[in-house]
């Protein structure tokens, strides 16, 4: 069965909210509220008291490339030193622990931070191509729901905006 | 595999040095100079020049204190408010101390510069980028640094005057930090005759330069691991340990001083250079 | 109080006011720019010829190896911390004042850091081998010296600046999808589309940029001190008298911020004019910033006089004739002028009717940048010039115009990036602004506070 | 060293070839891609070459007339570095500053490569055969009487075949001309020791008392006095050596002096004759008429004449008598003056009423082929060669080894006098002043290209000659020797005689060969005789001890009264002779240029030395540019104001200021020779050095000194860098 996609536009971060308040209530047959996208200007945290606690992953990727990094920084560190075991430099031992927990420490955040991003960029779907449906005006001052549901639900779904003072509703062109 | 020699050998690599504990194994090239006998010649020097194909930099590149002279004598004077110098001058050669726990070799981001296996603060020339910090490290500043491209300077070996240099060593090029070697080509040399021989090499069979040219012998250069080496008997007897910052002796009061000590040790470099007080008679 | 920005302000009119500093320059712009390029042509001819001649054209000599590029390369990373300061710190801080103005800063910390950067290449006396400070795997096996703080340096600049240039650029990211959004033709449409990576502003790309965000911030700030506790280190790990001071890392860490607040006011002020942002760039905003550069002062002050007391009341000779030196000797002047410049002159800033006077705040946040550039030089100079041993003692070393050449160069180069950087990328973050006017918004309504962050 | 027997000229050839390739391609700008040079490969060498192996071959140093054995190290056919020969009694197989700079002179690029015959103002190369037969002719066309030969010192084969072209000439004049040699010394030892230079035993005495010797560092024969000096310094008794320099210029010597006196100038014998009269207080047994002479030189009298404070007399006075032997030097601060010889004397007296005389001045050895001895040199030869070639009587002119157009003072009128010699032959190394002038310029080998033997003036011990043998193959072949120069000249002359000589070479070999008896080989066949002395860098000969005599009349000892002050010129000028430039023949060695001075360190220029009182006086700081005016002429060079001077006393080093010679020499520092006063020895006529009266003003500018002390100058700031401690705190006999 088909699915139609439906962005509405609103002015008011408020009344969007009220919409997916009433689109969750509603509980329209052939619409899941998993399939709703909010789409605004700025981050809205609130919006999880109505979407649901959604979780957050990239802290794992964090972790998985902090240690990584810090363990990489190490070993290769000390690997090298062990190398160089007949150059003996300023009277210190050959893998002086300071200087590589000082590269540990740097290597840490530097794959802390590129795994962050890696993790970021995964778990956000980016870079993605924009959906069909798209507004600028989401990047400007009003916030957009993106809905996809059942041919039979459209109706439903342009009632709930309207009522809730959608300035603007786009359809899918039919396929 | 590096990772499992580290592994293997852990306790090794956690070594300090120096320390009496590990003790340098046949070899550890050391000098000691009399003050008392150099003259302040500058006979040294000009060997130093002549060994190690140091450049003549000119009188406007002196000015800008870009001189190559490993071994310098610099020249103190002790006057005290005294309307004359009236107990001479105080000369001093100096050279790369051969610190066993040599500042510049920490902070050389290439590795550059290491401690050789027989004692010797090596620069390896084809390593150096030029980042000086081994320079500013260095509490003697005797690290020269090549600021032009001298092999191509005019005047400094014009036709036919490079053929006069050493093709035993290298001649630098711009942006190479050099200094004193201990002149590694004769030590390399003739340990490598020692050793086809199935021997060590014995006390006196190398001399560095500056040592051999020396007018008055104020230099004495050898193996401080040999016990037969006038060099190790003389930090012996002047109880200058290569492996302590200060020495014991110091703190004693003695009837008759020893002359030995080594210059700014508080610093913990330990170096392989001891020098001899000069002396001055009293009774004059 | 004045408020530090409207919250009446359109939102459509924010999108409005940023992009438009995204037009086509006027014909000052292109003046400027070739300014930049030309300072940027003599430091790139000094450099050619050092490169060609050798490093003694630079006027260093066997016992004063260092001079100017090190101090500058300071100079710039110091410069660096200020953005950091701004959108790390001041984020975690949910000091909202800082939406406006950390854009630029942090665009301040990359490109300082590239320049800074290039100063490490422009001391080496073989560039031409700088490959062998990176550790690489080759045939030999051989590395860098990992004992060497200038490894440190290379790793945590490294470090540095790609995790700065990630964060600017993830910061970005949605004021690209604006950008996007509202140009339509032409090579700026495709770039943005590219570097928006099809942001959209969906709940979830929210969630995940916001937990990422906050991660690098947190990164960003262990990091940043670590960077300059590093570059201190190059000097706190040596053994010069004047360079080995335990207090030299949490002192170039207080430098680094203070001569970073003092660059922000500087290209707040030429931005705000330029672009007319006084919208956003509010006067309320500079008074918090010039509050804030003031304390940092302090805080740099009261440093630099436990550096001074430390090595007074130690035992420390040599340390403390050098002390005595850099006050009387042939850089007293500059000493002084560094004295005056980074402790005495920012005490004007605790007056109010400074931290609003624009024109006298320009002229003395780039003379507190003078004072830190000398607080830089005469770290490195008179300590060569008065080290451990008298023999080589060197006090009429003076650099040559080479050195000051690539140095005044160094500045146009980062006019160049900074100003290219602006007419390219919006200069102030419009998301986060909204966001600000958002919230204050919520707040003036007295609603009840929501789950999150904020 | 080589021991066995081979063909050393063919073994040279051989080596010249293949080491001239070996050496361009090292180090030259051609390429063998460029096609611009041949490779040729050892494929037979002889069998103790090994590529890359450095050879030694003994031979003597010419870089001064101390003679020392050199030991050169020649690595591919070419010489890289000097040694020291460790079988030479002079040396020891140590060597100074100076000799190491040997090289240079040989590898210098301002050599002279081809004989150069004058073209107006022009130097024309020719050949050889045509420099040889113009010179034959023009000797031919004058009087013997008016054919002027001025060396330097000549010894050995150089000069008895000089001789005899003279000779075969119909006896020409010869000159020997020293610029800085101790020559009124040399005259006074001769009327108190009866020779001209004894045998000076530093390591023997315990207490030496050295008046401006600087032995350590450009006096006779450093580098040997140096050894002596550390043996004096540290003998095996343990019982430390105390040196006392006095003058008024501080010297190398005196830099080491336990004690340094400044004296006023002149006054040297006074102090000597107060230390003898204070002995005979002290309870030294001093003849009669001795003790009468001395008597008025009271402590008193003395010390107000020298400003040497009675204190430091009596201390020196108790010291000779408590520690003996010792040994009483004359040296040049002695010398230099009008009454140098008595100055000399009295000094002398000294020495044999310590009883030194034959305890630490010993006799030397007479060489048994006199004709090969030393010719020493002084300044009165170019005094009567100036005034003869004045009054037109000299008409072909040699000059050999000496630079009289630099080193003579200005008063002489040296270079005007030139200009009436019709014609000049200068041999030469550089282009040097007198070369300039020339009409026929001589390009000479350098010291590591060709065959000499040398006898120094100051042997250690016995008799010996040493060889000087080329170390490599000539780098130019239009260079000639001496020998082989005169060679050629006399073929001329005596065809009959010199014409079996293919070269000097063959010469030498045959001559000392043919004397091998005499000259210790009386066991061996030639061949291994001749070996034996070249690998040994000379020969040892069986030379008579000369007795010493030991009798300085007291009563015939007049010691002026010191000088009265001069109220136009208040200052003494002590041009002071420095180890590496000595009088100027080396300033084309850039090593030695940039050799920091010991005492000042200042490289690469000339410069005035003043105590810090004149200079206050004067208003003088360090870097002025001032003028040291004499009333023979006037100088401009950097002040250095330091203490180790005496306040009446500027003093301005030998050597600079060349305007020829050569890139490393030409324009560097001012040549304090030209302003010398005539000022004369009233004994012997020599030209007093230390004479000159001066004034110095401020020329108004002022430049940073080039030296390698830095701006704390000598002072240590409380760093424990140099150390220094009194003696008797330590027990040198229980050192290694």
């Amino acid at each position: 069965m088909s699915k139609r996609h439906l962005l509405a536009l609103f002015n008011d971060f408020d009344e969007a909210v009220a919409a997916i308040a009433e689109l969750r209530a509603a509980n329209i047959k052939g619409f899941n509220m998993d399939d709703l996208i909010l789409k605004s200007p700025i981050e809205h945290p609130e919006v999880e008291l109505v979407l649901g606690d959604k979780p957050v992953n990239v802290q794992w990727f964090t972790l998985i490339g902090a240690c990584t990094g810090a363990l990489l920084a190490f070993f290769l560190v000390s690997g090298a030193q062990a190398n160089f075991f007949a150059q003996i430099k300023g009277g210190k031992p050959i893998v002086p622990l300071p200087p590589n927990f000082v590269l540990t420490y740097e290597m840490f955040i530097l794959g802390g931070v590129f795994i962050t991003i890696l993790g970021f960029l995964i778990c956000a779907a980016l870079p993605a191509k924009r959906s069909a449906l798209y507004s600028a005006k989401v990047s400007e001052d009003q916030i957009g729901i993106l809905v996809k549901g059942d041919e039979s639900a459209v109706a439903a779904f342009k009632a709930i905006f309207t009522k809730h003072k959608a300035l603007e509703i786009q359809e899918e062109a039919g396929k | 595999m590096s990772i499992t020699n580290l592994l293997t050998n852990w306790s090794d690599f956690r070594q300090q040095h120096p320390s009496a504990a590990h003790p340098h194994r046949e070899y550890k090239w050391a000098m000691s100079i009399d003050l008392d006998s150099c003259t302040g010649c500058n006979a040294c020097s000009v060997a130093c020049y002549a060994e190690n194909n140091l450049p003549v930099v000119g009188k406007e590149k002196f000015a800008h204190g870009h001189s190559h002279h490993w071994m310098r004598i610099e020249r103190y004077w002790d006057n005290d408010g005294r309307e004359f110098a009236d107990q001479g001058a105080q000369f001093l050669p100096m050279l790369c101390q051969h610190c066993e726990s040599a500042p510049c070799e920490t902070v050389c981001p290439v590795g550059a510069t290491n401690h050789t296996a027989d004692g010797l603060n090596s620069q390896v020339y084809n390593r150096c980028v030029g980042s000086r910090y081994c320079n500013a490290n260095c509490p003697y500043k005797v690290r020269y640094f090549n600021w032009y491209n001298y092999p191509t300077t005019e005047n400094v070996w014009p036709e036919p005057m490079n053929q006069q240099l050493n093709p035993d060593l290298s001649v630098r090029s711009k942006g190479v930090m050099e200094k004193c070697t201990f002149c590694v080509q004769r030590l390399r040399a003739s340990m490598n005759d020692a050793r086809t021989q199935g021997r060590l090499v014995i006390d006196g069979e190398v001399q560095t330069a500056c040592q051999q040219v020396c007018p008055t012998g104020a230099i004495t250069f050898g193996n401080l691991v040999d016990p037969s080496a006038k060099v190790g008997k003389q930090w012996k007897q002047q109880q200058v340990d290569l492996n302590i910052d200060k020495q014991p002796k110091d703190a004693e009061e003695k009837a008759a001083k020893l002359r030995g000590y080594r210059i700014l040790e508080e610093l913990r470099t330990y170096p392989s250079v001891m020098y001899l007080e000069q002396l001055r008679e009293s009774a004059v | 109080m004045e408020k530090d920005i409207r919250e009446d302000i359109a939102w459509a009119q924010i999108n409005k006011d940023v992009l438009k500093s995204l037009e086509s320059p006027r014909r000052l712009y292109w003046v400027i720019l070739l300014i930049a390029l030309a300072m940027i042509g003599v430091a790139v001819g000094s450099e050619i010829y050092q490169y060609t001649t050798g490093m003694g054209v630079s006027n260093k000599n066997n016992s004063h190896v260092w001079s100017l590029y090190i101090a500058t390369f300071i100079f710039w990373i110091g410069m660096s911390h200020s953005g950091t300061l701004l959108s790390a710190i001041l984020h975690l801080m949910h000091a909202d004042w800082r939406k406006p103005i950390y854009r630029f800063a942090e665009a301040m910390t990359t490109f300082s850091l590239m320049t800074a950067g290039l100063f490490v290449m422009v001391h080496l006396g073989r560039l031409w081998q700088v490959y062998y400070v990176m550790p690489y795997p080759n045939e030999r096996w051989v590395w860098p010296n990992f004992q060497s703080p200038l490894v440190w340096d290379m790793f945590a600049i490294a470090t540095y600046l790609s995790s700065s240039v990630l964060f600017l650029y993830v910061g970005m990211i949605p004021d690209l999808a604006i950008c996007r959004d509202n140009i339509h033709a032409g090579w700026r449409k495709k770039l943005y589309t590219i570097m928006s990576l099809g942001w959209e502003g969906t709940d979830r790309q929210w969630r995940n940029f916001r937990i990422t965000y906050l991660t690098i911030a947190c990164f960003l700030i262990p990091l940043a001190v670590s960077v300059h506790s590093i570059v201190a280190s190059d000097f706190a790990m040596s053994n010069m008298p004047g360079w080995h001071v335990t207090s030299f890392p949490p002192y170039f860490v207080a430098g680094a911020l203070y001569s970073g607040c003092a660059a922000i006011i500087t290209l707040f002020i030429i931005l705000r004019y330029v672009f007319r942002f006084e919208e956003y760039m509010t006067l309320p905003i500079m008074k918090k910033l010039v509050r804030l550069t003031f304390a940092i002062a302090m805080v740099w002050t009261y440093l630099n006089l436990i550096e001074f007391a430390s090595v007074w009341y130690g035992h420390d000779q040599t340390a403390k004739d050098q002390l005595i030196f850099k006050a009387t000797g042939p850089y007293a002047p500059y000493f002084w002028a560094m004295i005056f410049f980074g402790s005495i002159l920012p005490l004007m800033l605790a007056f109010k009717r400074f931290q609003t006077h624009l024109p006298i705040l320009f002229v003395v946040s780039i003379l507190l940048n003078v004072g830190m550039w000398l607080e830089r030089w005469m770290i490195i100079s008179p300590s060569f010039a008065h080290g451990h041993y008298p023999w080589t003692w060197d006090h009429d070393q003076w650099p040559s115009l080479v050195q000051w050449g690539i140095v005044f160069g160094s500045f146009g180069w980062f006019t160049l990036l900074f100003m290219v950087f602006c007419k390219v990328f919006p200069s102030v973050s419009m998301y986060e602004v909204k966001e600000m006017v958002y919230h204050r918004t919520l707040a003036l309504k007295h609603k009840p506070a929501v789950k999150g962050d904020y | 060293m080589i021991e066995n027997s081979f063909n050393r000229r063919n073994f040279l050839k051989v080596l010249g070839w293949g080491g001239a390739t070996a050496a361009l391609s090292g180090c030259g700008n051609t390429s063998v891609e460029d096609g611009k040079e041949f490779v040729t490969s050892y494929v037979e060498t002889a069998d103790y070459i090994i590529p890359s192996i450095g050879t030694y071959f003994n031979s003597t140093c010419a870089q001064c007339d101390a003679g020392c054995g050199i030991m050169g190290r020649v690595r591919e056919g070419r010489v890289l570095k000097l040694e020291g020969n460790p079988k030479a009694s002079i040396n020891n197989g140590k060597m100074c500053g100076l000799g190491q700079a040997g090289v240079q002179a040989h590898y210098n690029p301002d050599r002279i490569r081809e004989p150069l015959l004058r073209n107006g103002d022009r130097g024309e190369a020719i050949t050889w055969e045509k420099a040889l037969g113009l010179i034959n002719e023009k000797v031919g066309g004058v009087n013997a009487e008016n054919i002027a030969f001025l060396t330097g010192v000549v010894s050995g084969h150089d000069k008895a075949l000089l001789k005899n072209y003279l000779d075969a000439l119909g006896s020409g004049h010869h000159y020997v001309y020293e610029a800085v040699a101790p020559s009124v010394i040399r005259a006074a030892n001769k009327k108190a020791y009866g020779v001209e230079m004894p045998r000076l035993r530093l390591d023997k005495a315990k207490v030496i008392v050295s008046f401006g010797a600087d032995f350590l560092g450009a006096w006779v024969s450093p580098v040997h006095f140096s050894q002596q000096y550390a043996r004096f310094r540290k003998p095996d008794s343990g019982e430390r050596g105390v040196l006392v320099q006095v003058e008024s210029k501080m010297t190398l010597t005196g830099a080491n002096a336990d004690r340094w006196l400044a004296i006023r100038p002149g006054t040297e014998g006074i102090l000597a004759l107060g230390l003898i009269n204070a002995l005979a207080a002290a309870g030294l047994s001093v003849p009669g008429d001795v003790a009468a002479a001395v008597g008025g030189y009271t402590s008193e009298r003395v010390s107000k004449d020298t400003g040497v404070s009675a204190e430091h007399i009596g201390k020196l006075a108790a010291l000779l008598k408590e520690r003996s032997p010792s040994l009483i030097i004359a040296g040049s601060a002695a010398e230099g003056y009008a009454h140098g010889s008595q100055n000399a004397a009295a000094i002398a007296l000294l020495n044999q009423i310590l009883g030194n005389v034959g305890q630490t001045v010993e006799a030397p050895s007479s060489t048994p082929f006199p004709q090969m001895a030393p010719t020493t040199g002084n300044r009165l030869a170019l005094q009567s060669l100036n005034d003869n070639m004045a009054q037109d009587k000299v008409k072909v002119l040699f000059s050999y080894g000496t630079n009289p157009v630099f080193t003579a003072p200005a008063t002489m009128k040296l270079k005007e006098n030139l200009k009436k010699v019709p014609f000049k032959v200068v041999f030469a190394h550089y282009m040097d002043e007198t070369a300039v002038e020339a009409d026929l310029v001589l390009p000479l080998n350098s010291a590591m290209e060709d065959w000499a033997t040398v006898i120094p003036e100051y042997v250690a011990e016995g008799a010996q000659l040493n060889i000087r043998q080329p170390l490599m193959e000539k780098l130019y072949p239009g260079t000639l020797g001496l020998g082989d120069i005169l060679l050629g000249l006399l073929k001329y002359r005596r065809p009959d005689e010199y014409n079996g000589f293919e070269d000097f070479y063959s010469y030498l070999r045959n001559a000392m060969v043919t004397n091998k008896d005499a000259l210790g080989g009386a066991s061996k066949d030639g061949d291994t005789f001749w070996e034996a002395a070249l690998s040994h860098g000379g020969v040892k000969m069986v030379g008579e001890p000369v007795n010493l005599s030991g009798n300085v009349s007291a009563t015939t000892l007049v010691v002026p009264a010191p000088f009265v002050e001069d109220a136009t010129y208040p200052l003494h000028l002590i041009p002071a002779v420095s180890a590496s430039m000595r009088d100027g023949r080396n300033a084309n060695e850039p090593w030695l240029q940039e050799s920091p001075d010991p005492l000042t360190t200042i490289v690469w220029d000339s410069w005035v030395e003043m105590h810090p009182k004149t200079a206050a006086k004067l208003g003088i700081v360090e870097g002025d540019i001032v003028e040291v005016a004499s009333k023979s002429g006037a100088m401009k060079a950097q002040a250095y104001v330091f203490t180790g001077i005496h306040p009446d006393v500027i003093s301005v080093p030998l050597g600079y200021g060349h305007d020829a010679m050569g890139r490393y020499a030409k324009g560097v520092g001012a040549n304090a020779f030209k302003i010398l006063d005539p000022v004369f020895d009233k004994e012997t006529g020599e030209l007093a050095m230390h004479e000159t009266r001066v004034k110095v003003t401020k020329a108004g500018k002022r430049v940073i000194i080039v030296k390698d002390e830095g701006p704390a100058g000598g002072n240590q700031m409380g760093r424990k860098i140099a150390v220094r401690l009194t003696s008797n705190k330590v027990n040198l006999s229980e050192e290694v």
